[in-house]
């Protein structure tokens, strides 16, 4: 045999861990009987015991260095299982609760004409619900749109104004720091202005579509204006330079060379926004109203989106006296919602993925 | 093409620091001059002035005149593009447009500026340039694919072949090499001798054996201390920097036994 | 597609040309949202060519908007206030506006307690369960009254609505009048901030936490209380059961407001009254009309749809989905009365 | 004189595209400027008349101040219940994603933490009160029993659980993708240059993220924690549906407190006149509020700019 | 302090892409071997392999055996921050830690090792690293300034000072001077050859004549072509390589007249 490796003195032996863990495992099951058993408490011993133990046990062995180095790691793993619980609890009883109502009725059909009496009717025949989302898809779909059309152009132009023209002037530090001041107006605050601002041109209550779309624009555009100001600002000089120094103009090179060199951190910037205002009800209530029926026109009468669907559905259910259609509708609004806020993200992700810069031989 | 520039008694500020003094430098058509001097001294600066690419960086500035075959590039009047568009420069780093093919890379001087181009007309000048750049044999079968799939010297003959394509009358380039291994750095030092044909090319450089085997004329910039402008010390012949140098400085510099 | 129910309504409507068209806007109670469903839904298979559009922000909001002229009517839990009154009379020429009650619901008082389906309480008990003063399901009070009950030594959790509403006015101001020693605090739709107790949102938000919460108690529309037993609440020397009919009977013995306009009917319910097989909390959600509006044709749609709703059709329409109770014929027939005299502004 | 023959080459609609691309972008950030202060403007007017209204007849009979700061408080104690649950856990996901996770496994990590931001917040507030709410009684219940003496864990614990505790731990929730996605981006981003400098010193991996990932990403984080307590805040609708409201009491785990944000969501409806501006009157205290912490953010940022990783 | 590495039959992988196959090698202490060959024929990744940091790169992964002074680098239970805390590196780009002063990078290394050390102690170690490393003298006024606000090659020697402060047995350079300009490549020069009089040092250069003046045994590394894996084709006394190589390929690459 040769002599003992120098380099790996005092190294605690790879199943030392798992060791550690079940012997973690089976002290916290025993506290937790002791102490009245649950689920809940049980995982919370178990995981400060290993927690512990862990980091001392790496410590006497391995010094202070690594066992700190094995704490850290645990607490970050740990961080991360603790962040997957309410992900998984939301995700789940969202899809207990919306998978049964999602169906092509459901899809594409209105609300006009459901009523309670409908509801008590088909509740007492056991009949599958009537009525669906139709309705809030088209007002969701085209109020965000007409938001991302305003706010997209307004936050990129910004941006481009910070990173490519601003640099050090005063009005630029003016609107950073302003920027970062709207990302905290109240969502409401955002939907009484916006209809108050309508109110003053077009009269009072005046709610429609794009009223709404105005207000979600003054929740997006500090998303907007944030995400693609630093994806610029990574962009490297020397791209800018090389441009330059081709003898191309300056917004030409903004747009054909720093822009789509940027284009995929700024498209899951624009979807990071996107989805910040899909899910919003308070601005929607007071600036678009509610609709039951179709309309796909932005410009006039009242609109219902997503999640004020969901939000009248669940506070105001059709039939008080048979609520239960009318959570099913919520619920499977609200599924609806994450599907399409999932798609839109894929979407992002392929179009960064054309544009991206293309690496590889 | 190929033109001549003569700068009378430059001075170069980053706001209010005064980087280079009282640069007055005659540049030959068809020729390569060298720029050498220690770090510092503002040899990239004084480069950037000729294309006005000093202004790019804010609170740079000149006063003094820099004349391309005789008129004024600061002149009243001159747009900073056109300047660009006559005077072309190469990076120390390699920077190929990632988003673009090897293809699209070379054209970009001409398409980025809405220029319409027919596809052969177009496929000419590429064909053109990339052999120019002495990079046609390499690329030729790949032009679709991303420019930074290449080697780094072979994305600086790519970058110097985008520079060519806009034709130019004259090409700087700033540390070419540096970046590069000797086999690409042959490649560009190969190049640049062809290149002198049609081009009056200005070159800065650490590397005093580059300067020797590549230059037609040197110029030597040194700086007195930190916070002080960087000055022309002597501007010659390359054999006659040096093998024969009229300066103490120069002297010091270029027998430094430095690669 | 827009016609989920596949209704033959369509058709049906489509041979009543005679009815009227255009867009009303209303803002106002969620009280009465699914009862406007109803009539919006009933109004349109008649008149093809209408539409009804009802957003129920809340019934401040409603009479904001509809004195801002932001909305043609407002559905609201509370008749105008005399300042509101009299800035109508800005929106809506000199006569103003006026409350016609649309909507009648009994307030129920609802309660979560495993075993139990049904307790007697007076209002003072009530008002002291309320304010917190009795806090155990088998206290003195409550036994006393309910002496076939066996009730446990379960703690009361009181739940009342967090947000302000008219559901919350209509019941303290039933305590304040009837229990009036001990509830002293003032008639408001916000629960009095110096009773600490649990809350929700919404009639919704009240049910749901009673439901899931053993020993809760709350006051919430009766027909959303699901299932939830119910108090029966002492009025003169018995209990009454909660009911439409009961709720039907207070109104009838509502008088008009004192100083009111032939044609405004709102009322003042005697929340004390000891009459047998009365119900006195009970919430009357009004619709507000103008006395008169710019042209002939929003008249016509006001006064259409004004009397669809107060008519046996619409009361039987709103009775179906929304449970609610119907208002009596006689104040249908003012009501009626009333809405017909809307005209043109001058 | 001769003329310049670079003068007459160059062309002048050229210039007029920089000279209105130019234009654009900066009347995009003035028109931001201008919506912010027309914001601001109408959060003044509308709230002017709770400033002169008599004292008595603001809510709760004794002036403004006497209403708002109860609630600025409530706001304050959420939002920091919120950023003291979500910014460890976010960075700690973040940095687990960037630096821990397997690459195959990272991407759809991160993805599906992404999704948390699409959540609407109807759903989280509904979510909150129905799951997460009762199963947090049997908890409060331990703290009140075993931590009780600590006046922010007095009991009785809430039977319901829609505390202050719970608000916020949802407000958690719900800041917790803008922490991890805006982090996780920096921390991507640090140079392997330095990240390399510190394992080629012998650094272990948690050695090596204090002295290069994080330094260098400071003032990401802190931005990224500034619009997560920016929603934080702001956020109405779930604070609204899970809280159980009332009067400012220090007990977490009790029925107490309000936030402004819910404040002006439960009451919007119903209000009209004073009780209207009083709420806007509200909206502009927290619109001021953000104001401040964003100037402490900036000022903390700036303080470390000599030292800062951005060259 | 300067210990023996001896190298047997070592491949290394990029996941599936072997990058450098079978280098057999031994590298005495207290001497400094260079590594010469052209791009991308496997230098950096070797050396990179010589402490464990070829592994940071996801995919990397070595078959073979590194032993220092006998104890095999990649065995059993071996932690590679041992590993690490005993053989420095210095890299190509100068990277001192952006957020710390210049005192706070020279101890970086040392505070790491969590032992609590004296103000005296620190004050000590700084100087004698900056002094080792020739940088004392340029900034022992502004010790608390940010590193980052140095001159490249200041930059660079205050990187070899953090190295040497934790006192390695070996310290691997990869190419420290080619972002530098010849003043600090001289000074840079002038540290390797006093840095092997307690350290044994291994260097990576693209510059021969740089190989030539400061080492004492150079290897030649070759690829046969792209996405073949590079090899050590000779190994041998420096002077011995530039004079008189054994292989052709050597004798190609070493007269080559590259800079
Ligand atoms: N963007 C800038 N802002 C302010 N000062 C600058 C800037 N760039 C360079 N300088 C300063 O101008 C002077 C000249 O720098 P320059 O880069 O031209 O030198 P150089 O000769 O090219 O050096 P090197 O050989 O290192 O490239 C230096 O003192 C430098 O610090
Ligand atoms: N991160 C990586 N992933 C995959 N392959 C790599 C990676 N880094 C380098 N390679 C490949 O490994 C081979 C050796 O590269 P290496 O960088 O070691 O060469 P080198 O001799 O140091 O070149 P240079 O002189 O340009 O620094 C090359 O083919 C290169 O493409
Ligand atoms: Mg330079
Ligand atoms: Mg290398
Ligand atoms: O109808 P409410 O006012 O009680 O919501």
């Amino acid at each position: 045999m040769r002599k003992r490796n120098s380099l790996a003195k005092g190294k605690l032996p790879k199943w030392a861990i798992w060791a550690i863990a079940a012997g973690s495992i089976i002290i916290g099951a025993a506290i937790s009987t002791l102490t009245g058993f649950s689920v809940a408490a049980f995982a919370i011993y178990s995981a400060i015991i290993f927690l512990i133990a862990a980091s001392v046990i790496t410590t006497v062995v391995e010094g202070k260095r690594r066992g700190k180095n094995a704490m850290w790691t645990y607490l970050i793993y740990a961080a991360f299982i603790v962040a997957l619980i309410p992900l998984a609890s939301v995700l789940y009883t969202v899809l207990q609760k919306g998978l049964p109502g999602i169906n092509s009725h459901f899809l594409f059909s209105s609300m006009n004409g459901v009523t309670g009496a409908i509801d008590n009717q088909t509740v007492a025949n056991g009949e599958p619900v009537i009525g669906g989302a139709y309705h809030a898809v088209i007002g969701t779909l085209l109020i965000t749109l007409w938001a991302t059309l305003i706010s997209v152009p307004v936050g990129m132009l910004t941006a481009v104004y910070l990173v490519e023209y601003g640099q050090g002037k005063a009005l630029s530090k003016a609107i950073t720091f302003f920027v970062d001041v709207m990302t905290g107006i109240p969502s409401i605050v955002a939907g009484l202005f916006a209809a108050a601002f309508f109110g003053m041109i077009l009269g009072p209550n005046a709610r429609m579509g794009i009223v709404a779309a105005v207000a979600l624009s003054v929740l997006m555009i500090p998303t907007v204006v944030r995400s693609t100001e630093e994806m610029l600002k990574i962009v490297p000089n020397e791209l800018r330079e090389a441009s330059f120094a081709l003898g191309v103009r300056r917004w030409r090179t903004i747009l054909k060379v720093v822009i789509p060199t940027a284009i995929s951190g700024i498209a899951s910037g624009v979807t990071l926004a996107i989805a910040r205002v899909i899910g919003e009800t308070a601005p929607i209530l007071v600036t678009a109203g509610i609709a039951s029926q179709i309309n796909m026109n932005v410009f006039a009468n009242w609109m219902s989106t997503l999640p004020t669907f969901i939000y009248y559905q669940i506070l105001t259910p059709t039939s008080p006296t048979n609520i239960d259609p009318s959570v099913q509708r919520a619920w499977a609004a609200a599924l609806l919602l994450i599907l399409m806020v999932m798609a839109l993200n894929l979407i992002a992700r392929l179009v960064a993925s054309i544009f991206a810069p293309k690496k590889g031989r | 093409m190929a033109k001549r520039i003569d700068v009378n008694d430059l001075n170069v500020y980053y706001s209010k620091f005064l980087a280079v003094e009282g640069v007055s430098i005659n540049i030959e058509p068809k020729s390569v001059t060298a720029f050498i001097g220690p770090s510092g001294c503002g040899k990239s600066t004084f480069l950037r002035t000729l294309n006005r690419m000093h202004e790019v960086i804010p609170g740079g500035r000149v006063e003094g005149q820099v004349l391309l075959d005789g008129d004024d590039l600061y002149g009243a009047g001159v747009d900073p593009v056109t300047v660009r568009s006559q005077i072309g420069m190469v990076f120390q780093r390699p920077n190929p447009f990632p988003t673009m093919s090897i293809k699209d890379n070379v054209l970009a001087g001409v398409k980025l500026n809405g220029t319409k181009i027919s596809r052969s007309d177009a496929d000419d000048l590429v064909e053109k340039s990339l052999r120019g750049a002495n990079l046609w044999n390499e690329v030729k079968d790949r032009l679709d694919k991303p420019g930074s799939g290449l080697s780094g010297g072979q994305q600086q003959r790519l970058c110097i072949a985008r520079t060519i394509a806009v034709k130019p009358d004259v090409i700087l380039m700033d540390e070419p090499c540096s970046a590069l291994d000797p086999i690409s750095t042959l490649a560009i030092e190969d190049l640049i001798n062809e290149l002198k044909n049609d081009f009056t090319v200005v070159i800065v450089t650490h590397n005093m054996q580059q300067a020797a085997r590549v230059s037609d004329k040197t110029a030597f910039f040194n700086i007195a201390g930190t916070g002080k402008p960087g000055k022309l010390i002597e501007f010659n012949d390359t054999t006659a920097i040096f093998s024969n140098p009229e300066q103490k400085a120069t002297e010091d510099y270029v027998s430094g036994r430095f690669g | 597609s827009d016609n989920p129910t596949a209704a033959s309504s369509e058709s049906a409507a489509g041979s009543s040309a005679a009815g009227v068209t255009g867009t009303l806007t209303g803002i106002g109670a969620s009280s009465q949202n699914s009862a406007m469903e109803a009539w919006s839904t009933g109004f349109k298979a008649a008149n093809s060519g209408a539409t009804v559009q009802y957003s129920p922000d809340g019934s401040g909001a409603g009479r904001e908007a509809f004195l801002a002229g932001g909305a043609q009517f407002a559905g609201s839990d509370a008749y105008l206030k005399e300042d509101e009154a009299q800035k109508a009379k800005e929106v809506c020429g000199p006569d103003g506006a006026f409350n016609i009650p649309a909507y009648v619901s009994p307030i129920a008082i609802a309660f979560n307690l495993e075993g139990v389906d049904e307790i007697n309480m007076d209002a003072d008990t009530i008002a002291k369960v309320f304010k917190k003063e009795i806090t155990k399901w088998n206290d003195e009070a409550i036994a006393k009254q309910n002496p076939d009950v066996d009730l446990p030594d379960t703690a009361i959790t009181v739940v009342h609505r967090n947000d302000e509403s008219g559901t919350t006015e209509n019941f303290v101001e039933y305590l304040k009048a009837a229990a009036g020693d001990v509830w002293t605090y003032d008639v408001s739709g916000d629960w009095p901030s110096d009773i600490q107790s649990e809350n929700a949102k919404g009639t919704s938000g009240v049910v749901s936490t009673t439901t899931s919460t053993n020993g809760a108690i709350t006051y919430a529309d009766h027909s959303a209380v699901g299932k939830l037993s119910t108090v029966n609440v002492k009025v003169g020397d018995e209990y009454t059961k909660i009911s439409a009919e009961a709720a039907a009977k207070a109104l009838d013995a509502a008088t008009p407001v004192e100083g009111a306009s032939e044609n405004d009917l709102a009322l003042d319910l005697k929340r004390d009254t000891t009459e047998a097989g009365t119900y006195p909390i009970v919430l009357v959600s009004y619709h507000i009309f103008c006395s008169s509006y710019k042209d002939q044709a929003t008249v016509d749609l006001v006064k259409a749809f004004g009397n669809y709703v107060v008519s046996d059709e619409g009361q039987k329409a709103a009775q179906d989905s929304a449970g609610n109770a119907p208002i009596s014929a006689a104040i249908a027939e003012k009501a009626a009365k009333a809405i017909d005299s809307i005209t043109v502004a001058k | 004189m001769t003329t310049n023959a670079l003068t007459s080459k160059s062309s002048t609609s050229g210039r007029a595209g920089d000279k209105i691309f130019s234009g654009a972008a900066l009347a995009a950030g003035v028109l931001i400027l201008i919506t912010l202060f027309a914001v601001a403007v109408f959060l003044l007017i509308q709230a002017l008349p709770t400033f002169f209204a008599d004292p008595a007849e603001i809510s709760g009979g004794q002036g403004f101040f006497a209403y708002i700061w109860p609630i600025v408080i409530g706001t304050v104690i959420a939002a920091a219940i919120a950023l003291a649950v979500a910014t460890p856990i976010g960075l700690g996901v973040a940095l687990f994603i960037s630096h821990f996770a397997p690459r195959k496994v990272a991407g759809p990590l991160g993805y599906l933490i992404d999704l948390l931001a699409a959540i609407p917040s109807v759903i989280y507030g509904a979510w909150g009160y129905m799951v997460l709410a009762p199963a947090l009684v049997p908890g409060f219940e331990w703290l009140s029993k075993n931590l009780g003496f600590i006046p922010l864990f007095e009991g009785p614990a809430s039977q319901t659980g829609k505390t202050m505790l719970t608000a916020g731990i949802v407000l958690a929730v719900m800041v917790l993708p803008i922490i991890t996605s805006l982090s996780r981006e920096i921390f991507l981003q640090t140079p392997k240059l330095h990240e390399e400098a510190a394992l080629a010193l012998g650094a272990t991996r948690w050695e090596m993220i204090t002295t290069a990932v994080i330094p260098f990403a400071r003032p990401g984080i802190i931005s990224a924690v500034m619009l997560g307590l920016g929603r934080a805040l702001g956020e109405t609708m779930a604070v609204a549906l899970v809280l159980s409201t009332g009067n400012l009491i220090p007990s977490l785990i009790k029925t107490g407190n309000q936030t402004i944000a819910a404040e002006i969501a439960l009451n919007f409806p119903e209000a009209f006149g004073l009780r209207l501006s009083e709420l806007i009157a509200a909206g502009l205290v927290l619109f001021l509020i953000t104001l401040i912490v964003n100037m402490i953010a900036r000022g903390i940022i700036a303080r470390h700019k000599e030292f800062s990783g951005a060259n």
